[in-house]
This record gives structure tokens, C-alpha cells and sequence, in this order.
């Protein structure tokens, strides 16, 4: 956890609209497990005044290079352009200044070996499952569920096949993959393997779906959330859930970014997350 | 910049940065705005919670509050909307859970309180008035996002001056009565509370705000408005501050919108014998030693042995 | 972006834009804020007068007024600070020679005016009662940056009445009156105005603000203090529209801010009836003209035929 | 007067601080006059949210190039890097978009044609002093004095030069030059040219050195003056300086930009000026 001020290494469209950025972060692989997250700025511009919260996609080493150049350690995250923040950050180069706060947050319990994992994926939310995945596949036979609206939404899964990860995907309009929710896969893949551990990422309504799948299935869920935040670090208190058994007379909520963002799902209280004012606007779609 | 150089030569020593407010002695004159520090914990992987002049908690009230619904926070320009609505752990807890971790740092805690009632305002100043580690109160009377507490007390000179003389009478600590600039004139509330008994001010709190997400046409915050803070509402605090100092007698701390040294200069200025800072925290978690540090830089260029010499040299 | 264009195939007539408010028609809900288009003519190379709402002057007094010394502005973080302290020519030196070229202009002409006394007030409407050009007031009681008239108006219910019972009594145009953010509670004073005759409101005029030169510790206005204005202010302004709309049944116009469609959209669906927009256009002359055409663009993307429709649709 | 939104064609550091742009503006060359100036805008991003004045230094033609590119008319300012506009702008690049707001104010009276004419410039106060002896040029002849704090401060003289204008320099540290102030220079002038007309631009405290030596001299004097601007169009007010006769009862303020920049020395109240609240304190040094 410290404020790193830094550069960027690389920064590529891999999708349209999808962005894949590496950043300089020295000894950043021993600190950041699966699940963590960081909060990124960009430096020299005030708009946004707020940092953006962004999963960590991977930690890796660029080698050591034939002109004498050290070895360098990054993080890399993978982010979908969706408004102002998001934007600015398509714009930027190899060399730009930014800081990132992090590793931030609550990661993925690893769960006992050797059981089947399935990991479901919804668009973006792919991103935490990759170290997730990375991790899992040392003891454990890996299964990625991948779903999106359309072919473009459906990224990196090479990624996790070169990993050995088995993936499924399917899209909404049927471009590619199978045609329909990733959610009907899950209960296939369930039914098969119903000792199976699960973990999930994507909008709200996949994860609810997920959720009750799994309830019905009695298998172990773990969930990573998305929410507003300010800080980051567990002060503002503006990216809590309800935690199960909230009430306002005995509130039980839970800081999406210092309790999670990876929650069990029976630390959640499913009905009132569902409610309007259970998640923000833009963690819906 | 051929300036600077030369000045620093002539006065490397470093310039006396404390400040005393109502007895709190301060290091330096920087200190986190109520709800944006968590209870000092949250920051302390990031910065030297001793190097700070003070550290200011999240609101307490009696009991654990729940706070509002979610969405709670929308980024505006250069601002933030946020309408918590105090959620915290109630004193108890904090005494039990959260002071000891606080008390092992050298460095003075304020704890920042509400009530729900007049009555509730008086129980967490007498709970709160035997404990050694707790420097000082702030009273909060300016909460624009909990319909009873808060925001009513601060915007009626009356009622503020009855739950500022409650307080006085249920605790001998340092008070510091924090005000909300939604008001039609804010001296009107200083004077008040300065006769009541307040040992000091702390303006501003948040501007209430509302915003709307044109696609859905609902407001952006489940509670509709919310408190308007961040660097888009510092020429408000300014003024309102500035505006106070020549009201009032007692030592005034400055509030909003500060995200660098030069920003916190100017409340001193004005006359500030401190200030806080509060969103500026979360877009850079060493935003107060920092500002700390140009605060000393500055008084360096300038020649200024003492912060002392800046608080309210306002040229008029 | 694929929804984009699916809607906009089904809808491909334009929307209608015309609004009305208290008989002045306009085309569109969109004019520029007082004492920031001049009298018309300084923009008029930049963008067709005929294409915006209404055109709406300089504040006019019954003498020309001097205006306040300078510095007369400041930038600050996403807005700014004016005190220019209502410089005009005067209400009989407009009519002269500034209505003239407002005659030519197919565009309802509202005039903003204010007065140093209640009597001056009074006056001034007299003198525009029977100009036919002059297609509705607006009657100035905020500005915060001259010490008689403006804002001592605003803030007191019930001087604010008194002055607009007189103008009315002056005047048969409609007549909008505009509100000082500066207060406790805009709805007392909005519901005292609607009860005195006025025909509109609008809100709101800047927010009192300062900032210091810390070089010079210098107020960076003459005036010492000025009025913010620019996106910094927007929540708090639409914050107030949402109130006052709830208080009032007249039309409300909004301002504050409003740089782009989406700003003026946020306006309009809390229940502005218009929109104005004021320092936008000091960073781009054809501010109005785009926040136009962003109109009609999310209409027809979002199937709305009428922008009535539209105004009030908040879902709360 | 227009808003353009265009690009920029280069952007260079000729001396410490100071940055040359150039700017394209088509058909620029038809309507700017000298002593005009621009309202610049950094397009993409809301800080500054006004925009800043700069004068035109000149106007000019790429030539059309041999891969088929056709000639490019520009627009050149000439600024020094003070705040925060001015230091974004010196990190913007060929191709970056830009909007000008232009020509605006009111420029140069050319005087009588083959009196001496004299161009008193102060450090960056040079700027509009180019075009207008690319014109005097033509029928007159034409001294430059050009004053500075130091070296760096003396900007473009060969240019100057390179139209055939005699140029006389000083620096206050004597660093280039003769030693001192650019008014001992206009005084020693004067009095060997006790007809010429005299035009000057630059900080305030020379300005009024030059209006007193022109006052005592009796020659015609023209100066182009700074203000703190928002809309640059003559609707804000906010530029105002005080004219001759101005009373708080009888007001004669005048817009700097659009009844100047360039002023008559006689329109002028300059006692009232000299005052604190004259001019901004930016304009003062
Ligand atoms: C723990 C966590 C991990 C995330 N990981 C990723 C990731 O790996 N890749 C990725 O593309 N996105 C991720 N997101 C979502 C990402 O933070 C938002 O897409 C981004 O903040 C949008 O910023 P913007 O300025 O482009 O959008 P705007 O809509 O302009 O942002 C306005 C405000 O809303 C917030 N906001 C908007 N959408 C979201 C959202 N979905 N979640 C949280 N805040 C939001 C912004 O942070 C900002 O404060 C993650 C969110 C969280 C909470
Ligand atoms: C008619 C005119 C012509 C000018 N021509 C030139 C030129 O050719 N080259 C050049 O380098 N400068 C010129 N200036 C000055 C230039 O406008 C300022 O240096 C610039 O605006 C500073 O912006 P900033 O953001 O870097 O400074 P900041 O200090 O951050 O700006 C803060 C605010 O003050 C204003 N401001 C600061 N200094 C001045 C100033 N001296 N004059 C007017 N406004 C100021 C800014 O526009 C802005 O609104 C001219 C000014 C005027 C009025
Ligand atoms: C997320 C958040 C929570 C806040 N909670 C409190 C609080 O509990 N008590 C209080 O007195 N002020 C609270 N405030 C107000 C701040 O202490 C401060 O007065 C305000 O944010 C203005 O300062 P700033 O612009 O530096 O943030 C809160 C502000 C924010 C942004
Ligand atoms: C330079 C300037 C001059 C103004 N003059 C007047 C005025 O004469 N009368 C008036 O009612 N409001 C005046 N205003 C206030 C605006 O009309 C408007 O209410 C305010 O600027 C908020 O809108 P904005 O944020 O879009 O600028 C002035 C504002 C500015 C910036
Ligand atoms: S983002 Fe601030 S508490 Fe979680
Ligand atoms: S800058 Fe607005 S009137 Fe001159």
C-alpha cells in the first residue's frame, strides 16, 4: 500500500474501446495478490479531481535490455473507456506521469485445492480473474466463463488459455462464442461439477444471477464488487454494500474497497443490493 | 525564480510552524477535515500521522448511525457531492475500538460530534470529556445530510448558541464549533456561538449540492442533494472565513477546498490560525505533508520566521 | 452508441424547442446571463442573435454607474470571480443606443435591471414600461458586488417583496426576478417574490467568493470580495432550481454553470422552464449555439418530441 | 473576428521561457492589424477555463510543399511562460488543437508617414511592435529601443533588424546591451528626434516613464496596454482601464480589449492608473 509516482510503459487498444496499460511499479509482485486493485491518476491535470479505481489485470517484468536498461517491474490493468476519467487515460503515452495507490483492498480466497474452479467473467470484470486464475491453476483444474454483449466485449481469453485455463464464451447477440448469458453456462458447467468452487466479476445483474445459481447449487461463491469511491482506503465511506442482516437500526455496511472488492456471498445481503440504491448507476451495465 | 535562490540563502533556518488553538498545540497548522481522514487508521500506511498538526475523526454520534443509501458520492468539476450521511460507530465503539490505535501517536486528536437531538449533543460531550486522549471537540452543526442534527442547529443563531452552551456545560475541553456556509450570514452564527462559549471555529462545512444523471433523470446521490466540496467551493471558504476573523475574537480554522500549499496560504492569510483539509486527501493521500512542506518553503522565500507573522496579514 | 443510432432512425423530425415564460415566447430554452453578452452587439459576429431563446442585457440602473475599481476578476479553479460592480451606460443612454440595434433582431430583448434605492427601481421599470422592444425584466436582486441595491434586496424576504410589489406596480411586462444563492433558504425568499406579482424567477446569480494574491496578500479583486461563477457552481445551482421549483408554480429559469447540453439538461429536468447561460460564454462565444443543438440532439436520441416533456422529468 | 478552431504548426523555446507559436489561421493575413491580439484556447481540457490574450507578433505563409501539400497561412504569437495557461501551452505540440478567438481590439494608428518613428518594447511587450514596423517600415524610418531585465528578456531584435529597423538594446543587469533602463535610451533619442512619434508596449512602470518623457517632449505617443480579460469582445467589463476626465460621477472607463489594446496617451488618465487599482498585478512587472 504507498502512492506510487510513475510512469507508464505502454498503453494499447486491444478492443475497441478496451485499453491495456502497463505501468512501472518497482516490487509490485510481491504485494499485490489476485483480487487487489489501485486507484489511478492521472498527474498533471486536476479533471478528474477523483482517482478511478482499477482492478490489477497482472504484475510482470520487462527484462533487462542489450543498452544496460535494469530489468523493470509493472502492473498492468485492462480498462473499458466509458466516461470522462477513462477517456483521458486512452490518451496517454509511454513516458506519462501517473500514480497509482496501491494494492488496495481485500483480494480472492484462494479455497482448498484440487476442487474444480469456475470463474465467471462479465465483460470488463474479467480483469481480477487473470492473477486469480494464474494462482488457482497450480493446484487446481480452472474453468474461465466469459460472457459479453458482443464479440468485442470478449478480451484476453487467449490470455488465460495460454495459462491452461479451459474457457467457454458466449455473447448476448451471439457474435461470437454462444449465443446467450454466460449465466446459463454456469448452471450447465454446475450441474456437472457440483463441488466446484466459483468466482465472479461483472455487472450487477450477472453477479445476482451468479449468486443465485450458486445458492441453489450450494456452492461457495466469491464475488468481487464494484462501487463509487473516493479514497480508496476505507475513509470517505461513500463505496459501502449492505452487509447480510442491515438494517438502519443495525447497519451492517461494508466498504467495497478496503472489506472487498472480493466479498463471499453470504456476507451480502443480496435483496437489498438489488434494491435502486444498492450500487451506482455506473456499476449496473 | 532568481529571487528564491537568493532568499533561501539568507534565511535557511527553519521557520516555527506551530500554532496554538483553544490550548491544542499544534506542530504545524494542517490538519484533516472531519469525515475525510476515517479515525487516522485508514492513512497511516501513506503519511506520518505525526507530522501533522492534528488529527480531526470522522463525526461521532451516541449510537452507531447507518448513514444513507448508496450512491453516496458524485465527482462534480473540480468538486465532489457526497451525502454519507454520518455513518460511524457511535462514541462507545470509537472509544473502545478505535482510540487506542490513536493513542499511541504524538499527535493531538480532535474528535468531530453530532447529535440527533440537543439532548444526544450534550451525552457524547460528557462521554467524551473524561478521556485523556481526546484534545478536543469539534462540534459539528453543519451536517447538510441528516434531516434532524446538523444543518438545522448551524443555520438558526439560536438553536446554535443553546447547543453550544449544552456542550460548554457537559465538557471542559477545547470546543471548536464547526459551521455550515448554506447561511445568509455566516458572523451572525460566529458571534453566537462565540457567546456561548465556543473556544474556536472551524468554517467551512460542504456547500449542499445536487447533480443528475441526464439519462436516467435521477439525482446522482440516493439522498438527492448532498454536500459540495473540493477545491470548486474554496473561494466561498475564503471569503467566509475571512468574514468570521473580523467577527469574531476566538481562533478561526479554515476549511475547503485546499489541495496545495499556496491554497492553505491563502486562509492564513485571511486569518486562519490553521486549516483542514478534506478532499484533497483522497485525490492525493500525502496531500498534508506536502502542504505542510510548501507552507515551510514559503515562509523560507519570504523570510518569515514564524507562521505567526502570516496568520491575518491580509493587505486591505 | 448502437442504441444512438437506432433512435435517431426512428425519430427524425425535430424536436420542438419552444418554450414560453410568462408570455415572452422563445424558440428555445436557451439565453445568455445578464453582464455576460453585453448589450447584443459584442457577440453578435460569433453567433446568430436570432438563433438563441432571448437576448438578456446588462444590468441597467437609472444613472450610468462607474462600476467598481480594478482588479475587477479573478480566475479561480473551474470558475470565476467578477466585481465589476454593475458598470452601465444607464437606462436612457440603452434606450438610445443600444435598443436600436436590438430592434433589428427577430429575438425577445429581456432587460435586467437594478436599483440603488427602492424609488431607482421603481424608476427604471417606469422608463422601460412602454418600450416595445423590451420584451420582458428581469429584476435584479442579488448582485453582491455593489453595497446599496442587489443583494440587501435578495436576502430579506420581505424587502425583496416590497421591491417587486413596486416594479409591478411601475410595469405591465412580464416580469422575472432574480434570486441571490446567497441565503439560508432560496424558498422563502422565491415564495415571497411569486407572492409580490412576479411572473419568473431566476436562479441563481453568483455565490460571494474571494481569493488572495499570496505574493502580495492582496485580495485579488479591488472590491476585496466578488462573485463566483462557472462549473465550479453548478451543483449548488441546480441544487436551488430543484428547490425553488418545488416552492413556486411561476416559471423558474436556471443558471449557474451551465457549460455544455448536458449541464443545461441537468437544469431543465429538475424543472427549469429556460436555461441561461453566463460564463461559458466568455470561454466559448458559441457556447449557446452548441448547448442548442446538444439539445436537440438528446432529444431526438431519447424519443422526446416536445423539450416540455422534458422540463420537471426528474424521477425522485 | 472569428473563433477559430484549428491547430498548431510549431511551438518553440527561443530563449529561456520564452515560446514561439505558430498557430494556422487561414485568410489570418487579411483581417489582423497590427496591434491586434487573440483570445487562446487549450482546447481539450476546462483548466484554465478562461482563455488568455496574446498579441500577434505576425502573420505568415508555409509555402505549399513538393508532396502536394498546399501553402498554410499562421498566425505567430510570442509569450513567456508566467502561470499556469502559459506553462500548459508550452507543453502543447505540432498538430494539438487549439482554439483563437481573433483579431480583436483595436490596433496601431499608423501616423504621418516619414516622421521618425520610435517602438519602445519591454520584454514581452515587444510582441505587437513586429507587425507594426513590418508596416511603419514602408514610408518611415523606424528605431526600435528594446529594454529587458536581462539577456534572456531580449527577444526576436534581428528580426527586427532583418526589416531594417535600427535597434538599440538595454538590460537592467547589463547583460546585453547598454546598461539600464530602455527610458534613458528614448530620452537621449528624443532629444535628436524631437518630432518623432513615439509607440511603446510593455510593464506598466516603463509605460508611464514613457508617457512622461513623451509628455514633457510633446511627441504623439501610442501604447498598447495588458489587462486581465475573461471574454476579450468588450462584454464582461471586466478590463476596464480609466480614461481621461473619469470621475466615479462621470465614469470614462474603457475597454482595454475593445477600445485598445492600443491606446492614444492622451485618452488616458494616467494619474488615475498610476494608482493600486489601475492595473492587475500581473501586468505590473
Ligand atoms: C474495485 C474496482 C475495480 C475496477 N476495475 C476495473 C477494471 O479493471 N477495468 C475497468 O475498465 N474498470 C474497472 N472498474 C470501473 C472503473 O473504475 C470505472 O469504469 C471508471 O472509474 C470510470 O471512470 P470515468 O471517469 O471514465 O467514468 P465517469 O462516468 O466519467 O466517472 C464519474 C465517476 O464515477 C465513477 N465510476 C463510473 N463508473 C464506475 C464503475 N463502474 N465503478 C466504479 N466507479 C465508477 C468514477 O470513478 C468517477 O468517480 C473498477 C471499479 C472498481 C470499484
Ligand atoms: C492584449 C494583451 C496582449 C498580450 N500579449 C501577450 C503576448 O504577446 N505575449 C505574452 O507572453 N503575454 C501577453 N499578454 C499577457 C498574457 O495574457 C498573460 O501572460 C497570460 O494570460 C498569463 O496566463 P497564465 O495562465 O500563464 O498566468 P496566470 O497568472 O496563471 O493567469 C491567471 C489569470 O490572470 C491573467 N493574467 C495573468 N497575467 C496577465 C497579464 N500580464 N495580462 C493579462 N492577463 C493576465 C490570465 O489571463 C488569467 O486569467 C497579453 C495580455 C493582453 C491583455
Ligand atoms: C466524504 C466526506 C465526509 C464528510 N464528513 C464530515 C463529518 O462527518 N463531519 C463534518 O463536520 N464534516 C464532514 N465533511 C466536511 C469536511 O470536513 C469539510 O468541511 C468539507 O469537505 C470542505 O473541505 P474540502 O473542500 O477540503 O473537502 C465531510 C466531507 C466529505 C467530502
Ligand atoms: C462578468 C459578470 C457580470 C455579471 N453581471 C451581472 C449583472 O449585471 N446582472 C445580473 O443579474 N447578473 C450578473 N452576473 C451573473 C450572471 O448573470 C449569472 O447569474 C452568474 O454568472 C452564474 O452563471 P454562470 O455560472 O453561467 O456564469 C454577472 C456575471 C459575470 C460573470
Ligand atoms: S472509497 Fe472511501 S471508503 Fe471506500
Ligand atoms: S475582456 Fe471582457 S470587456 Fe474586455
Amino acid at each position: 500500500m504507498r502512492n506510487y509516482k510513475t510512469v507508464i510503459l505502454s498503453n494499447q487498444e486491444i478492443s475497441s474501446g478496451y485499453y491495456r496499460m502497463r505501468i512501472l511499479v518497482p516490487e509490485i509482485g510481491k504485494v499485490a495478490r489476485p483480487g487487489h486493485f489501485v486507484m489511478f491518476r492521472v498527474q498533471t491535470s486536476l479533471p478528474p479531481l477523483l482517482r478511478r479505481p482499477f482492478g490489477i489485470f497482472r504484475t510482470g517484468f520487462l527484462p533487462a535490455d542489450c543498452d544496460g536498461q535494469p530489468a523493470k517491474e509493472y502492473l498492468e490493468i485492462l480498462y473499458k473507456v466509458v466516461g470522462q476519467g477513462t477517456t483521458i487515460m486512452s490518451g496517454l503515452h509511454e513516458g506519462d506521469r501517473v500514480e497509482v495507490l496501491g494494492p488496495l483492498g481485500r483480494g480472492f480466497d484462494m479455497g482448498t485445492s484440487n476442487t474444480e474452479k469456475i470463474l465467471v467473467g462479465g465483460g470488463i470484470g474479467l480483469v481480477p480473474l487473470y492473477m486469480l486464475a494464474r494462482e488457482l491453476i497450480k493446484t487446481s483444474k480452472v474453468r474461465l466463463l466469459m460472457g459479453g454483449r458482443r464479440r468485442d466485449d470478449i478480451i484476453v481469453v487467449t490470455e488465460f488459455e495460454r495459462l491452461g485455463v479451459e474457457t467457454y464464451v458466449s455473447t448476448e447477440d451471439g457474435s461470437l462464442g454462444e449465443e446467450g448469458l454466460v449465466t446459463q453456462v454456469l448452471e450447465r458447467k454446475l450441474r456437472k461439477f457440483p463441488n466446484a468452487d466459483v468466482y465472479a466479476c461483472g455487472p450487477m445483474p450477472m453477479l445476482e444471477a451468479v449468486q443465485r445459481i450458486c445458492a441453489t447449487h450450494k456452492v461457495p461463491l466469491q464475488v468481487s464488487l464494484e462501487a463509487l469511491m473516493a479514497c480508496g482506503v476505507g475513509a470517505c465511506l461513500g463505496c459501502v454494500v449492505k452487509g447480510v442482516g442491515h438494517t438502519d437500526q443495525t447497519p451492517r455496511y461494508l466498504c467495497t474497497c478496503k472489506e472487498g472488492p472480493v466479498f463471499r456471498a453470504e456476507q451480502l445481503d443480496w435483496r437489498k443490493m438489488a434494491q435502486d440504491d444498492g450500487y451506482c448507476e455506473g456499476c449496473k451495465s | 525564480m532568481t529571487g528564491r535562490a537568493m532568499k533561501t540563502d539568507k534565511n535557511d533556518r527553519r521557520p516555527n510552524l506551530a500554532v496554538e488553538i483553544a490550548g491544542i498545540r499544534m506542530k504545524n497548522p494542517v490538519m484533516p477535515a472531519s469525515g475525510t481522514f476515517g479515525y487516522g487508521e485508514e492513512y497511516a500506511p501513506y503519511l506520518d500521522l505525526e507530522q501533522i498538526g492534528a488529527i480531526v475523526t470522522k463525526g461521532l454520534s451516541l449510537n452507531p448511525k447507518a448513514g444513507n443509501p448508496t450512491p453516496r458520492i458524485a465527482e462534480t468539476v473540480s468538486g465532489m457531492l457526497n451525502a454519507i450521511g454520518l455513518q460511524n460507530v457511535g462514541v462507545d465503539a470509537f472509544i473502545q475500538y478505535k482510540l487506542p490505535f490513536l493513542r499511541e501517536i504524538n499527535t493531538p486528536v480532535i474528535v468531530n460530534f453530532f447529535g440527533n437531538t440537543l439532548e444526544e449533543y450534550g451525552e457524547v460531550a460528557r462521554r467524551l470529556a473524561d478521556i485523556p486522549e481526546v484534545a478536543g471537540l469539534e462540534l459539528n452543526i453543519s451536517c447538510p445530510n441528516v434531516k434532524q442534527g446538523g444543518i438545522v442547529f448551524g443555520t438558526d443563531p439560536k438553536a446554535a448558541s443553546e447547543v453550544v452552551g449544552l456542550v460548554r456545560k457537559h465538557s471542559k475541553k477545547p470546543l471548536i464549533v464547526k459551521l455550515t456556509p448554506n447561511v445568509t450570514d455566516i458572523t451572525v452564527v460566529a458571534r453566537a456561538v462565540e457567546a456561548a462559549g465556543a473556544d474556536a471555529i472551524c468554517c467551512i462545512n460542504t456547500l449542499t449540492g445536487m447533480a443528475v444523471d441526464v439519462k436516467t433523470r435521477k439525482p446522482r446521490l440516493a439522498n438527492k442533494t448532498g454536500g459540495l466540496s473540493g477545491p470548486a467551493i474554496r473561494p466561498v471558504a475564503v471569503r467566509m472565513v475571512h468574514q468570521v476573523v473580523q467577527a469574531v475574537k476566538i481562533p478561526v480554522i479554515g476549511v475547503g477546498g485546499i489541495v496545495c500549499a499556496m491554497d492553505a496560504l491563502e486562509f492564513l492569510i485571511v486569518g486562519a490560525t490553521a486549516v483542514q483539509v478534506g478532499t484533497a486527501n483522497f485525490v492525493d493521500p500525502r496531500a498534508m505533508p506536502n502542504i505542510i512542506e510548501g507552507i515551510e518553503t514559503f515562509c523560507i522565500e519570504e523570510g518569515i520566521s514564524d507562521i505567526r507573522e502570516l496568520i491575518g496579514s491580509i493587505q486591505l
